[in-house]
């Protein structure tokens, strides 16, 4: 089966290297360059039904233009009364049995990637992540390790990785196009879903299902990299103090904000399961600040004077009293120097 | 009125609620609808079905209901079908007197049938703070009966109103129709009770 | 009353006419006016939002505000403007094409109409009432139960009372085309509109409960405080999902069977031939609806139900590609060795061709579920559903009115400024949504406010928001050559496309009793047949007689009136005692007007013979 | 027309006809309520396993609605084609309704 798929592909993807290069889109963030096993998957069907479709829309459009040359009405011709045909049994046979063996040749490999991708059979034996979808951002705790992040997912490279999904509000879908398809985060009930990537890198994931006014701003990213450095990540993730005090004195600073302000009452740093709001853990390691913007001290003072000015609708709006910007830029400075490891998305990126 | 004549003929025809364009437009109308009510009650069912075991913590459908009286509206509702059958045969019959009398019983069964289910809802919100709000069990639950509940009450409106204004002048073949459909009508309200007291009260019993 | 006479008639008249009409061929107009008011909207919402995307981080609305112009735009479009304008090219030809005076029930004609329109209005005033619904046109639970404001209500409201005229109007058609097709009108010589029409019937009578049933969860979720889509409660927002979409797939079908339909009279007028493969051509359109109630859950591949059943649903949606490949297949077949000639309505056909079957490609793929898995959500999503929804059902409308035009209005539109509108509007179409295509693959998923810099999307939206302008445009001529129609426009004769189908033999515009006597049918192309074989027009199947006519009501305006009230008192009896008052009231002046229909006789009036006779042709 | 009186009967053979056909209707009446009977008794006693009983009660169900559309409300006749087609369409979208939110809702 994959031998032959793969021939097609290699064929098909001849005839379409031209519309596929001209289109790509952002490495690590289309679906047309897939670098892990469910992407593979969607990409094989994606070409392999196009070729089929090209076929189908290439026979319609031979017939079309013969008609349209051949049977126009010409000079001379006009009241030209054509022959009344009923129709013809033989012709619509065919037309009916060639594009079911069309969809045949579509619909078996489309079954056999379903029941492949829906295999749960290697859960047990594999990295388990609890993934949590809330307005707007994501929640990741890794299963029996004590290490709960947010918005980075860090998986090791060319494993298979579970990932178990729930929502704490409203539907979202968990979608990083360049290593897998999507899959609905529901409120109700449990989807399962494994990811594995090809290539160590960092790969924009984006929530999928319409979630509300920041919908499309609940981007996050999945952090593949070695087997190595991945545990010595989990290593430095279960070593974090949470009560620990940052070296210089602005940070110690900010800290005590952070804590006076009630901060964590919804936010948690270290594995403490807290989920009201993203856990900061390793904050300053994050590749951006809150999904889509460059983590920047003075971004950071932006978010906290006035969250709702980058993601409307946002949870944390309001839910603290006001900050000065001074206080805000104390409070920054500490949160930056969250940086428990030094296997960050940066270092995944070379 | 210049259409007396035509629609008060010497004999009534077999099929009185068919005999004119109007009358078959209403009858092949009302069966329509009756396929979209069907669908209609499927999702009300199916709603009702996946959500029969999400109690929230709330009374159980086996904790709930009693037999007995869903009993006694099942007879109730299963004879005024009967009742409103024997209208009709009345009607083709041509004797408006007895059709009347029959659709008087249909009438005094449906309200029975409705006051009794009305008890039943009080019995639930009082003893057992069992309501709409309760858990998505008892929305369910409202949401199901109540809309067949409130089928019951609309065919007791329109049986009500129809038995009224042609009190006075008789069976015609401008109302013959009028009578027939509201007979069908009827009869699906039977029909989804049958299912309503199968899946929710009896399956609820069994668990 | 001839159309002479109307004219001679004051506004007011004229107003209280269509307020109050059950001709069905004013019922189309009101249809029309209505829909493409709400085209028109929708497409203002369109453009709006495509002005928000024509760059990276454009603020050119806030996010709030685009979550409302996208969910009005696929709200107002397909349920206000799509389905209307199709209610009303059925309401104006279906009678006529199957030789019928008139409709079944000529009141609740009226009635669906000004249900529909009510509870679109109701709907859009949600604008004024501190903003639209804004959980997208599918109202996934629990988004939409937990959007604050009175948005969603307004969405509830709204399609529930448009519904109900939907359901209202569906079962109409069905049992007139059941009791009063003309002597001779076997189903199986029924032209293919009227079949389509029928068959979309069925479809809006199966489908359009399930939404009720929907709506009325939603309704009490977010007004009553029940728990069907409450977690903490033990309810299931899935529930509104596998709702939602059985009626919703069905929905597309409904329409996309009418515009079928048209197609199919199209190309066989405009190629001098009969419809090739007839019967195939009428079992395809029922195979489709019966497979359209099967596939449903393609929309939730990745909600999480299982293999077996994405398989399943997987299988029975590219089964549909079937009956339609015979359809694609067989106007091919209509066209080859007919005599063309390429008129505006054509030109439209031929423009859908290509388009719709590119649509339907997407279609399959889409349907090959770990591929969806990426397409889903995805602006590639976005352009299969315009290329089947705009290449189908959008041209189909362009072409019936471009074709019916002249019997509905009695006049014909300027030949040039159609094609102009045909050109523009073709190529601005592919240019919005080919490339959108490639946008979702590159990573771009719908329901986007913005998209973000670097991500290499950008030309991709631009390109496609200039094509909306090119759009745009089009529908602008076309407004101006509908107002030049009606100045200056060319009065025409009964049959100007030398058509083959009974419409043709009425005048144009028809009489409001159709026909003086009803026709004989003697085969499919009735009057195509006459044409060659006959005296060039049918025989009457009666003796010149009485026409019994119904008579005109304002109690569906009243009724309708009252829902739209209630409606209010619905939305805001959350926050205020007071709106008992609209609700109760509402409802009364709703049911009060119903009792009064049914209490009063009305047995309609008869035109004499002898007028008849006097107005001779 | 207020005071008409109708006093025109149906033919003697039509009532006749009429007659048999009521005697008909009160049987499958009568079949109804002892099914619902049975159905009741079934639950109410708990003699039998509850899967079983569920399976019988359904099927009992089914029965009876069968009588109520065929019978009472005519669908067995010949000139009921088009109601019985829009019913078997109902019929059908129903039980795929049911079957998806019965079967798939929870996982
Ligand atoms: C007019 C409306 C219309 C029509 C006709 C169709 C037609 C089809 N649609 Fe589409 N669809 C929509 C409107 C429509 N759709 C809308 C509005 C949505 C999105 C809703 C939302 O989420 O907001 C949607 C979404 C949608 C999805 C969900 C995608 C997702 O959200 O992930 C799917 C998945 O299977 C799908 C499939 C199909 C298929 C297989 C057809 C088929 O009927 C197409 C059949 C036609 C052809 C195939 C072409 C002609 C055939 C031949 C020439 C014969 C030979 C062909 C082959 C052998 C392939 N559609
Ligand atoms: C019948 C259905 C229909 C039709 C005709 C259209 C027509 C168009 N649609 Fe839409 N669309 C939907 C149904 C439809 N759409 C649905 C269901 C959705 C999904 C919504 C959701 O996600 O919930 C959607 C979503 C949708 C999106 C995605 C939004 C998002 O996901 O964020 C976009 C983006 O480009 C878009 C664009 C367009 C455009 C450019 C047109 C154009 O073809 C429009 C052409 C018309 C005009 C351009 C009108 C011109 C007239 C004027 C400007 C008025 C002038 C006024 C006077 C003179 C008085 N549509
Ligand atoms: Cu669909």
């Amino acid at each position: 089966m994959k031998g032959w798929m793969g021939k097609l592909r290699a064929f098909c993807l001849l005839g379409l290297t031209a519309l596929v290069l001209s289109a790509c889109g952002k490495e690590n963030l289309t679906a047309l360059d897939p670098k892990g096993y469910g992407a593979d998957q969607s990409f094989n069907l994606i070409i392999l039904s196009t070729v089929v479709m090209l076929f189908v829309l290439a026979v319609v459009m031979i017939v079309y233009t013969i008609v349209l040359i051949r049977y126009r009405k010409k000079k001379g011709r006009e009241d030209y009364i054509p022959k009344q045909v009923e129709g013809n049994k033989t012709l619509e046979t065919i037309w009916t049995i060639i594009p079911i063996i069309l969809l045949l040749i579509i619909a078996v490999p489309t079954i056999t990637a379903t029941f492949d991708l829906a295999d749960e059979s290697a859960a047990s034996d594999s990295l388990n992540v609890e993934v949590t979808g809330n307005q707007y951002w994501w929640h990741f705790n890794y299963e029996g390790q004590e290490v709960q992040t947010s918005q980075d997912l860090y998986i090791p490279v060319g494993e298979k990785v579970y990932l178990n999904m729930m929502s704490s509000d409203v539907i979202h879908s968990f979608w990083v196009p360049t290593i897998a398809g999507k899959m609905d985060v529901n409120p109700e009930n449990e989807n399962v879903m494994y990811i594995e990537a090809q290539d160590e890198g960092v790969y924009w994931g984006k929530c999928a299902e319409f979630c509300g006014p920041s919908h499309s701003l609940m981007d996050f990213k999945v952090v593949a990299v070695s087997q190595e450095e991945f545990d010595q990540w989990v290593d430095d993730m279960q070593n974090v103090d949470a009560e620990e005090e940052p070296a210089d004195a602005v940070a110690q600073e900010g800290q005590s904000l952070f804590e006076e302000n009630n901060c964590m009452s919804c936010h948690a740093i270290g594995s403490s399961p807290a989920q009201i709001g993203p856990n900061l853990t390793n904050f300053g390691d994050r590749s951006q600040l809150a999904g889509v913007e460059d983590l920047t001290k003075e971004n950071l003072v932006d978010w906290i004077m006035d969250p709702e000015a980058i993601k409307p609708g946002n949870k944390m709006t309001g839910q603290y009293p006001d900050v000065s910007e001074d206080e805000a830029s104390k409070i920054a400075e500490y949160l930056m120097q969250l940086q428990p490891s030094d296997v960050t998305p940066e270092s995944a990126d070379n | 009125m210049s259409h007396d004549h035509s629609l008060n003929p010497e004999t009534m025809p077999n099929e009185p609620e068919k005999a004119t364009l109007e009358g078959k437009n209403k009858f092949y109308g009302l069966w329509f609808f009756l396929g979209g009510e069907t669908v209609l009650f499927a999702s009300l069912f199916g709603t009702f079905i996946a959500l029969r075991d999400s109690t929230a913590d709330g009374p159980t459908a086996n904790e709930l209901f009693g037999l007995e009286l869903v009993f006694i509206m099942t007879i109730l509702l299963l004879t005024s079908s009967l009742t409103s059958v024997y209208a009709m045969y009345h009607m083709k019959n041509n004797e408006f007197k007895k059709m009347q009398l029959w659709l008087g019983i249909t009438a005094i069964l449906g309200f029975s049938f409705l006051a009794l289910e009305i008890y039943e809802f009080t019995h639930y919100i009082v003893d057992y703070d069992f309501t709409f709000r309760s858990s998505a069990f008892g929305s369910a639950f409202y949401t199901l009966v109540g809309f067949h509940g409130g089928h019951v009450t609309f065919g007791l409106a329109w049986l009500i109103a129809i038995m009224i204004r042609n009190a006075k002048r008789g069976l015609n073949l401008y109302n013959a129709p009028k009578f027939y459909t509201f007979s069908l009508y009827w009869h699906f309200i039977d029909v989804v009770w049958v299912f309503i007291f199968t899946v929710v009260y009896l399956m609820g019993k069994v668990g | 009353m001839s159309i002479a006479s109307a004219q001679k008639r004051g506004f007011g008249a004229v107003l209280w006419d269509y307020l109050t009409t059950v001709d069905h061929k004013k019922i189309a107009h009101l249809y029309l006016f209505g829909g493409g008011f709400f085209f028109l909207l929708g497409g203002l919402e369109a453009v709006a939002i495509r002005i928000q995307l024509i760059k990276p981080e454009n603020d050119f609305v806030s996010a709030g505000f685009y979550n409302e112009l996208l969910t009005m735009h696929g709200t107002t479009m397909i349920f206000l403007a799509a389905m209307p304008l199709l209610l009303g090219l059925m309401n104006a030809i279906m009678p006529l094409q199957i030789g019928a005076r008139d409709v079944a029930f000529p009141f609740l004609n009226s009635l669906g109409f000004w249900l529909f329109l009510f509870g679109g209005l109701l709907l859009n005033c949600s604008w004024f009432l501190g903003g639209a619904p804004d959980a997208g046109w599918t109202a996934y639970a629990p988004l939409s139960v937990t959007s604050p404001g009175h948005g969603v209500d307004f969405y509830v409201m709204g399609l529930q009372i448009a519904g109900a005229g939907t359901l209202i109007g569906g079962i109409n058609f069905l049992v007139t085309i059941v009791t009063m097709r003309a002597p001779g009108m076997t189903y199986m010589r029924m032209p293919l509109f009227s079949w389509t029409t029928f068959v979309t019937s069925v479809l809006i009578l199966f489908a359009f409960p399930a939404l009720t049933v929907g709506l009325f969860l939603l309704m009490f979720d977010r007004m009553f405080g029940s728990a069907f889509f409450d977690v903490g409660l033990g309810g299931n927002s899935i529930i509104w999902q596998h709702l939602f979409w059985i009626f919703g797939h069905p929905e597309v079908y409904i329409l996309i069977l009418p515009v079928f339909g048209i197609f199919s009279e199209i190309f066989a007028t405009f190629s001098k031939k009969r419809l090739f493969g007839y019967t195939a051509m009428v079992f395809a359109t029922i195979l489709i609806a019966f497979f359209g109630f099967m596939v449903w859950a393609h929309h939730m591949f990745t909600v999480g139900l299982g293999p077996v059943a994405n398989s399943i649903f997987a299988l029975a949606t590219m089964a549909i590609a079937v009956p339609t490949g015979i359809k694609i297949f067989n106007w091919l077949a209509t066209m080859w060795g007919g005599n063309i000639s390429i008129k505006t309505p054509m030109l439209w056909a031929l423009g859908f061709i290509p388009t719709f079957t590119i649509g339907g490609m997407t279609g399959v793929m889409v349907a090959t579920v770990v591929a969806d898995y990426q397409y889903h959500d995805t602006y590639f999503v976005v352009a299969h559903f315009h290329y089947v929804i705009v290449g189908g059902t959008v041209f189909g409308i362009f072409a019936g009115l471009v074709y019916w035009w002249p019997k509905i209005f009695g006049r014909l539109l300027h030949e040039g400024m159609n094609k102009l509108t045909f050109w523009t509007f073709f190529i601005g179409f592919h240019l919005t949504f080919f490339i959108q295509h490639f946008l979702g693959l590159m990573g771009m998923p719908r329901r986007y406010w913005v998209f973000l810099e670097g991500q290499e999307l950008d030309l991709g939206n631009l390109i496609s928001t200039i094509g909306a302008f090119f759009m745009t445009f089009g529908v602008i001529v076309f407004l101006i050559n509908a107002v030049y129609a009606a100045v200056k426009g060319e009065k025409v004769s009964a049959d100007p496309w030398d058509g083959r189908t009974l419409e043709w033999i009425t005048a144009s515009p028809p009489v409001h009793y159709n026909f003086k006597q009803t026709p004989l049918v003697r085969g499919l192309d009735a009057l195509w047949i006459e044409k060659t074989e006959g005296k060039g027009t049918p025989t009457p199947a009666e003796p010149l007689g009485d026409i019994h006519m119904p008579n005109s009501s304002f109690l569906p305006f009243m009724m309708s009136l009252g829902l739209f009230i209630a409606g209010f008192g619905f939305i805001y009896q959350v926050d205020y005692n007071w709106a008992y008052i609209l609700l109760f009231g509402g409802m009364a002046v709703m049911l009060g007007s119903m009792l009064i229909r049914s209490v009063k006789d009305d047995h309609g009036y008869h035109i004499p013979k002898v007028e008849l006779e006097r107005e001779a042709d | 027309m207020a005071e008409n009186t109708n006093s025109n009967q149906a033919d003697s053979f039509q009532k006749q006809k009429n007659k048999e056909e009521m005697q008909k209707q009160v049987i499958s009446f009568v079949l109804m309520i002892v099914l619902t009977i049975i159905a009741f008794v079934v639950v109410a006693t708990g003699v039998m396993d509850s899967m079983f009983a569920k399976f019988l009660i359904l099927s009992l169900a089914l029965v009876q609605v069968g009588f109520q559309l065929y019978y009472f409300m005519h669908m067995k006749d010949k000139d009921h084609d088009m109601p019985a087609a829009m019913m078997y369409g109902g019929i059908w979208a129903a039980i795929l309704t049911l079957a998806a939110l019965g079967v798939i809702t929870w996982w």
